[in-house]
């Protein structure tokens, strides 16, 4: 398995965790600390260097927020 | 007198209709009417109607007629598009004199356009799209209070003449919450259907009801007891209010949503020592053109005010016929027009600038 | 002496426009025979379509009335609620309930409404002067298919009983042929079956009945049922589509499977 | 002044819809006429909510309101939606739990109303919105607390009776906040 | 120019749009115009166009909309319970400015109503039943020559003002023979259209159609180019045909075939000597209201003659505005009036009887 | 460096309106990918229904139009005789295409109109918040169904694929669904071989995606997913209905032979 | 098998000949000299003796003008 | 007076409208104003089938026929729908071969032909309609027989053209008739 590397685009994301329930190493979370101009909680990763490169965030995000490479 | 109570406009209708005796309703989804679908199929039932959801305003409108057809009190909504595609069903209950309540709660428009209020449903409501010679009654309060009253009035008009009977008004009046005061349960006056169908019980020769008339003579013969319908209804249920119209120097004629905001353009008028007058139509048809015999020779001019680019202009110069010069001032697309764009249109009008 | 055949009191006697030889009066008679049969004459309201049948009320002695083109399904869901316990029928041309009418028809078997629908298929639009229905064969000549169906430009003919019994509200499906005495024999005995399944409520019932139109067919009365057996029935098979008791879904969820 | 024009915004689910028709209740009850105006349209979508109040000794026309006396702003995208409508001078209720106090217009009276934290500490999330009713209710005198009050013993009935005890607190503490917030550079009664 | 030859009207609207290079026909059988859908199922694939037989008169309006969206050149065709049906496609289109031309061969109603001829479709055509402003271009021949002609200028219209425009006849001139002269293959003139669907090709930005407008400021704009556009077809396409206005006495206003009739009224007054005009609008909406400016002194009253109860009425007394007593005369549901009927009613208005 | 997965550029920038997860975003994105993947961006035209998807134009870089409630399938019917090469699609919800425009998208697979349908089936009307639809499901609470959709008043839900599966033109019918990055791969397949049958023009492609809305449905978006999978998919059977080369008429024959 | 006696009623009959196509024992025939007020040639028997009752023709007529009786 | 006003009446089949647009061809080919206007309506059901004929010297208004010159009934059911209308001393040509000469109205004049019986003399029943034609023609010369010709060698094109002998043979045949029949008690210049 390669090393993946995700980029969140946090203005279009709106925070519905779909990412968060399909990462298959569990590192997409919801930063409530931050907060985009339509007022969502964006999401982000944690120890991204766990993260396979599968796309299937990427894959279910409605809102086009996330693009998936692999290093 | 029941107490005052908080109602949102299109749940206020919903439930007026309900103690006036509404027993069926049909619908189809909306914006900005979709509470009394959803108010109606929680409570009609408790009421011992029932309420069905159709699959379209054309679906809506015939289950409207069969329900009218088969003896019952029958209501249905929609809003300005959904009402467009009820234009067919409109002149055939029309024909078939098929009793019925529709509340038109009109948006914006051309086509889709905006859920937001609108009055462009004017030509819409008072000469329809259907085809041939027929009318509706159509009544259009300006508040709540005055919906649920004249929901009452439109059951019995539309039971007593065996028209159809439209209530216009606009997203406005649906959305909003005013106090009102609810008529008891059991308000509506029932009359006898003998040409209802039920099934003859082998009592009695099968009752038909029909629209079409394949000679020429017969169908005329119909239209002719129609229009001497009509003109009974011309001469009896015309109703409109009048303000100040002794010594207007401007008579404002606004319907609805409109006439309120013409209220308080006449306050700012007084305030700068302007005479101003409203004439406002209930009954949009018939329309009140004998209204216009009221006015005064202080006034200098007749001001239309609409949330369209000008329908109800049409009656107005019907009604004023060359006695005095007639304009309009709207706004449309769901804006509202304010009381201060009316006042400055007057005052420019009227030269004091 | 035994009467073998009297015309059924649920007809009047008036005497009607269709055209010599067209099956609408068959189709009026065998409806009318079976509530009289039944004693339901004075509980039954049915609803007349636009179409050749636009003055079924003047034959059929029960309440009725007309609807606008395509709607009756609508208009007797209305009825229906006001009157649960009353026999109730729409009669329906091709081009009323396959064209025009599709969404009303559709969703009366959606909801499973309690009434019963007789389906006149004759392939072609009667009254407004032989154009083509959605159930016109593939290469019948028509006023609008001059040189016969096109399946490139039109498709092919629409199987009305079978896409309705595909939903769930359609409890009883069946299509019949008015070809022959025989025929028209079985077809009565769908017609009765299916008012008792109204009877007792169990959902929406819908007769295709298959029938001729021998003047805009330009074929003889005789010759339209030929033309009926030898050239409908294949593509339109007679039988009943869903009855009562069949498991649910008939069709969808064999498919589903796949 | 006797014509309150009130814009109340924020997530569905916050309770701004309540917000407003307990405000117009209130004004019921103290027979003024009131008007109480949800926005309705697409930008349903997207699970923001606002609606509009209006309390007045006289007829109200229109419940649109174009320009307002006071916004409640409960979230941040509302914040962005309706500070540019309030006149100057007017008021801004800003529910400062979720969105930090920058940037707010010069020209208005700020109440800045940590309305979630104070429901925490009352124990109870879901009654922010109750707090911000409060702060609204001192700042703009819009109705009196009594018919509050009394709107409460209508609205909360049956099984959730229990909860007036509850709100009454969320209520009073919004109240003291905005008694606080606006006793220097605002008069409420000229509003 | 072409030869003279004999032509059903319905036929020849067919053909005449052929040779104005319509190219897309959808419809649904409705009498009294099968024969349009009827002659181009059969001809217009000989042109390269497409006939399609749509599913309901809702789907032909749609179907219509698509062809038109894609830039072709569409008509359809129905009649009055039929046009009903398309009311809320009437707004769509007029929203989405796609140009169309329609044709309503009107029949008695209300309802469903006779196919014998009516014009009781005046408002339905002038006022219609979509929701919101909007206005179709509405032309009314009174022959089939005059037909072929409008139908030509419709089209033109239609393209130029990306509006719908509908010609409106009746089952009368539908059915009937005439001698006719038609135009040349090709002779409609082809405007371009950038903004139709045509797929991007990458060439372009994608092209949108659209009827929604979520704010209300963008509709109102919206409404405001669509308006401006209405006032400049109201300055310039208004069309109407006078007859003896300077000494008339009595003036009939009539459109259609209930002009052919006039015609005939006039020549017995005439023998009686009686002076009488005609104001024959052939451009429904606008409205020719300057054509009643053209009256002069002599005339006493002004006789409106339909085929309704009384529709088209609302616009002469608003085009008289006062100037001269207004009345009408008709019959309906499919009975056609007769010259001598409207000359005793001319006599009788005028005292002399 | 490797790209996985960036946004197509068959998708505008434009931020949608839709609600946080709701399923229209993942289907509408789908759909792109697949035509920018063939190339055919330039040569697309699509038609956004009434519903919540109301604004696809904004987010679909293609020519599109608009079209009133339900009569997308009409309109697209329109659009193909004056383009009849270009690749067309309607995307339409369940409010649309299987309640008002009933009729309109029967008829187009009754036609084998050339186009590709894709009818994003979320058991509820989504813009006008929350009615029941024709497939919501029995118990299922709506605004309109408080206690929950009852099946004596309102009958089960329409099956849309299997009952357009009848139809002789509909050439292509399947039923997917967007519930996870697994069933969003497959839905994505399905959606280009539906767009290579309509280049090859066979006649009429309907995909049914199933689909939530967290919004109507009161539960977040992870929830719903859930509720897709436990609820929807048991009663709207994945899979395919339909494909060129299955014996002709499917299901009809089959019950015809009863 | 019994003997059948049939009853045309000539108004109603619009000469179709549908009855005359499915008579078992053929006797039914249009009468080409009688004219009805509607303009038609009705039906009638010949060698009404062979009827056997079967009502074939009345099953089939579609303006009810046929009456069948066993004596 | 030079106004024709026609009626031509009979089953489906028997070529009736043909009739009428064989006059209405004509008289356009005399440069004469001409409406054909074919019975539609809901009475085609049942298989009888007429169109009304004008041909004038001036403009027509209404191609409907309230009272009419003259009536062709090539059946019975025509005979009784139709006879009413004709004008008191107009002419009723009766299609003898379908029906009995009885009970005609007294106060018109009757061309009785038996279009059938002679066609069936000429060897083909179906130009029953053009000896009923001839006999009008000779009976009213609303158009000339010239002009007829014309059309017939208009109509008769192609693979059809060898039907021209065919049908001027029973044209003339008719004629005879309605001169004989039209002779003594009728002068056609003043119709
Ligand atoms: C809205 C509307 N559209 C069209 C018509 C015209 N119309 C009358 S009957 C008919 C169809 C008749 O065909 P069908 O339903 O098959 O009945 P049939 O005459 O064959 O028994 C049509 C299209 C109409 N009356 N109303
Ligand atoms: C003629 C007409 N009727 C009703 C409406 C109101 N309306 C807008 S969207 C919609 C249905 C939306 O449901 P669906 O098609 O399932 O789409 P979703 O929003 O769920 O994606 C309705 C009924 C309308 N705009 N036009
Ligand atoms: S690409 Fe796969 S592993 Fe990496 S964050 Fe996304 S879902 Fe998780
Ligand atoms: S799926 Fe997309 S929109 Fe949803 S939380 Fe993840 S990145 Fe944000
Ligand atoms: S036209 Fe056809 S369906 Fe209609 S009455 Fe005649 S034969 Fe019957
Ligand atoms: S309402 Fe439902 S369908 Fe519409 S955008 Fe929100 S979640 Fe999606
Ligand atoms: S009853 Fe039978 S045997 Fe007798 S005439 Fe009729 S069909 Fe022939
Ligand atoms: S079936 Fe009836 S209508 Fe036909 S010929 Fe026989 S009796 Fe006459
Ligand atoms: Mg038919
Ligand atoms: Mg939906």
């Amino acid at each position: 398995m390669g090393r993946g590397l995700v980029k969140f685009d946090d203005e279009r994301c709106k925070g519905c965790e779909l990412c968060v329930s399909v990462c298959p190493v569990k590192i997409i979370r919801i930063d409530q600390t931050k907060i985009n101009t339509k007022g969502y909680h964006a999401a982000g990763t944690q120890e991204i260097e766990k993260c396979i490169g599968c796309g299937n965030c990427a894959t279910i995000c409605p809102d086009g927020a996330i693009s998936v490479y692999i290093k | 007198m029941n107490e005052k109570v908080l109602m949102k406009g299109n749940e206020a209708f919903a439930e007026a209709a309900i103690r006036y005796d509404c027993k069926y309703y049909f619908g189809y989804p909306i914006t900005p009417q979709n509470e009394i679908p959803e108010y109606m199929s929680r409570e009609l039932s408790k009421a011992d109607g029932v309420f069905v959801q159709a699959e379209s305003e054309l679906a809506a409108v015939n289950m409207a007629y069969g329900a009218s057809a088969a003896g019952g009190r029958v209501m249905i909504s929609s809003s300005s598009p959904g009402f467009a595609l009820m234009q067919e069903g409109m002149s055939f209950l029309c024909s078939v004199e098929a009793p019925c309540v529709i509340i038109n709660v009109s948006r914006g428009g051309p086509g889709i356009g905006t859920i937001l209020p609108g009055q462009a449903d004017y030509y819409q409501a008072t000469r329809g799209g259907g085809n041939g010679d027929y009318h509706l009654i159509v009544l259009a309060p300006a508040s709540i209070q005055e919906s649920i009253t004249l929901i009452g009035k439109a059951f019995e008009l539309s039971d007593q003449y065996r028209n159809p009977v439209l209530i216009l008004v606009d997203g406005m009046i649906g959305q909003m919450m005013e106090p009102v005061i609810l008529p008891d349960y059991h308000s509506g006056k029932q009359i006898d259907k003998p040409w209802a169908l039920t099934g003859t019980k082998g009592i009695r020769p099968p009752n038909t009801i029909k629209s079409v008339y394949l000679k020429a003579e017969e169908l005329e013969a119909w239209n002719w007891h129609l229009l001497e319908k009509y003109r009974k209804i011309i001469d009896c249920e015309v109703s409109y209010e009048t303000r100040n119209l002794e010594d207007a120097e401007i008579v404002f004629v606004a319907y609805g949503t409109t006439s309120r905001i013409i209220r308080e353009a006449m306050e700012i008028l007084e305030a700068d020592h302007i005479r101003s007058g409203l004439i406002r139509p209930i009954s949009l048809w018939p329309y009140p053109y004998q209204s216009f015999d009221e006015m005064s020779s202080s006034t200098k001019a007749v001001l239309v005010v609409e949330l369209s680019q000008g329908q109800m202009i049409d009656d107005v110069k019907i009604g004023v016929n060359g006695r005095f010069p007639v304009s309009y001032v709207g706004r449309f697309g769901g804006t509202v027009i304010s009381p201060e764009e009316v006042a400055s249109e007057a005052k420019r009008i009227l030269g004091v600038v | 002496m035994k009467t073998v055949f009297e015309f059924t009191k649920g007809m009047t006697r008036e005497e009607s426009i269709y055209c010599p030889g067209c099956t609408h009066g068959i189709a009026h008679r065998l409806i009318m025979e079976v509530l009289d049969e039944m004693d339901l004459l004075g509980e039954t309201i049915g609803i007349s379509p636009v179409g050749c049948s636009i003055l079924a009320h003047r034959y059929m002695s029960v309440d009725m009335c007309e609807a606008a083109h395509g709607r009756a399904p609508a208009i007797a869901t209305g009825i229906k609620r006001v009157h649960p316990d009353c026999t109730l029928f729409t009669y329906q041309g091709d081009g009323d309930l396959a064209s025009i009418g599709t969404g009303e028809i559709i969703h009366a078997a959606h909801r499973g409404e309690k009434f019963t629908t007789f389906f006149v298929n004759n392939a072609i639009y009667g009254m407004t002067g032989g154009q083509m229905a959605p159930t016109t064969l593939v290469g019948q000549k028509t006023t609008t298919t001059q040189e016969g169906r096109s399946e490139l430009l039109c498709g092919k003919p629409l199987r009305m009983a079978e896409m309705i019994a595909t939903i769930e509200g359609a409890v009883f499906v069946e299509r019949v042929s008015l070809d022959s005495p025989s025929s028209i024999f079985k077809a009565k005995k769908v017609f009765r079956k299916a008012i008792e399944i109204q009877q007792k409520k169990l959902g929406f019932g819908f007769i295709e009945i298959l029938s001729t139109c021998p003047t805009n067919w330009g074929l003889s009365p005789i010759d339209s049922m030929e033309w009926l057996r030898t050239h409908m029935i294949p593509y339109f098979p007679l039988g009943n589509f869903r009855k009562p008791g069949d498991r649910e879904m008939a069709c969808g969820q064999e498919m589903g499977a796949k | 002044m006797a014509m309150h024009k009130l814009i109340i915004s924020g997530f569905g689910g916050q309770g701004v819809m309540m917000m407003g028709q307990m405000i117009a209740y209130a004004g019921m009850m103290e027979d003024k006429h009131v008007t109480w105006l949800p926005a309705y349209g697409p930008e349903m979508r997207g699970g923001t909510a606002n609606c509009s109040v209006i309390v007045s000794d006289k007829p109200i026309s229109s419940p649109i309101i174009s320009k307002a006396n006071a916004v409640v702003a409960m979230n941040y995208p509302s914040l962005l939606k309706f500070e540019p409508l309030v006149i100057p001078g007017g008021l801004l209720f800003a529910n400062t739990s979720l969105f930090e106090e920058t940037h707010f217009r010069k020209d208005l009276v700020i109440v800045s109303v940590k309305a979630n934290d104070i429901a925490v500490e009352i124990k109870n999330d879901k009654v922010s919105n109750m707090v911000m009713l409060g702060a609204v209710l001192s700042g703009t005198s819009v109705v009196s607390r009594e018919s509050l009050y009394k709107v409460m013993e209508k609205v909360f009935v049956g099984a959730k009776a229990k909860l007036i005890p509850l709100n009454k607190l969320a209520l009073e503490a919004g109240f003291e906040i905005g008694r606080v917030a606006c006793a220097e550079n605002f008069n409420n009664s000229d509003f």
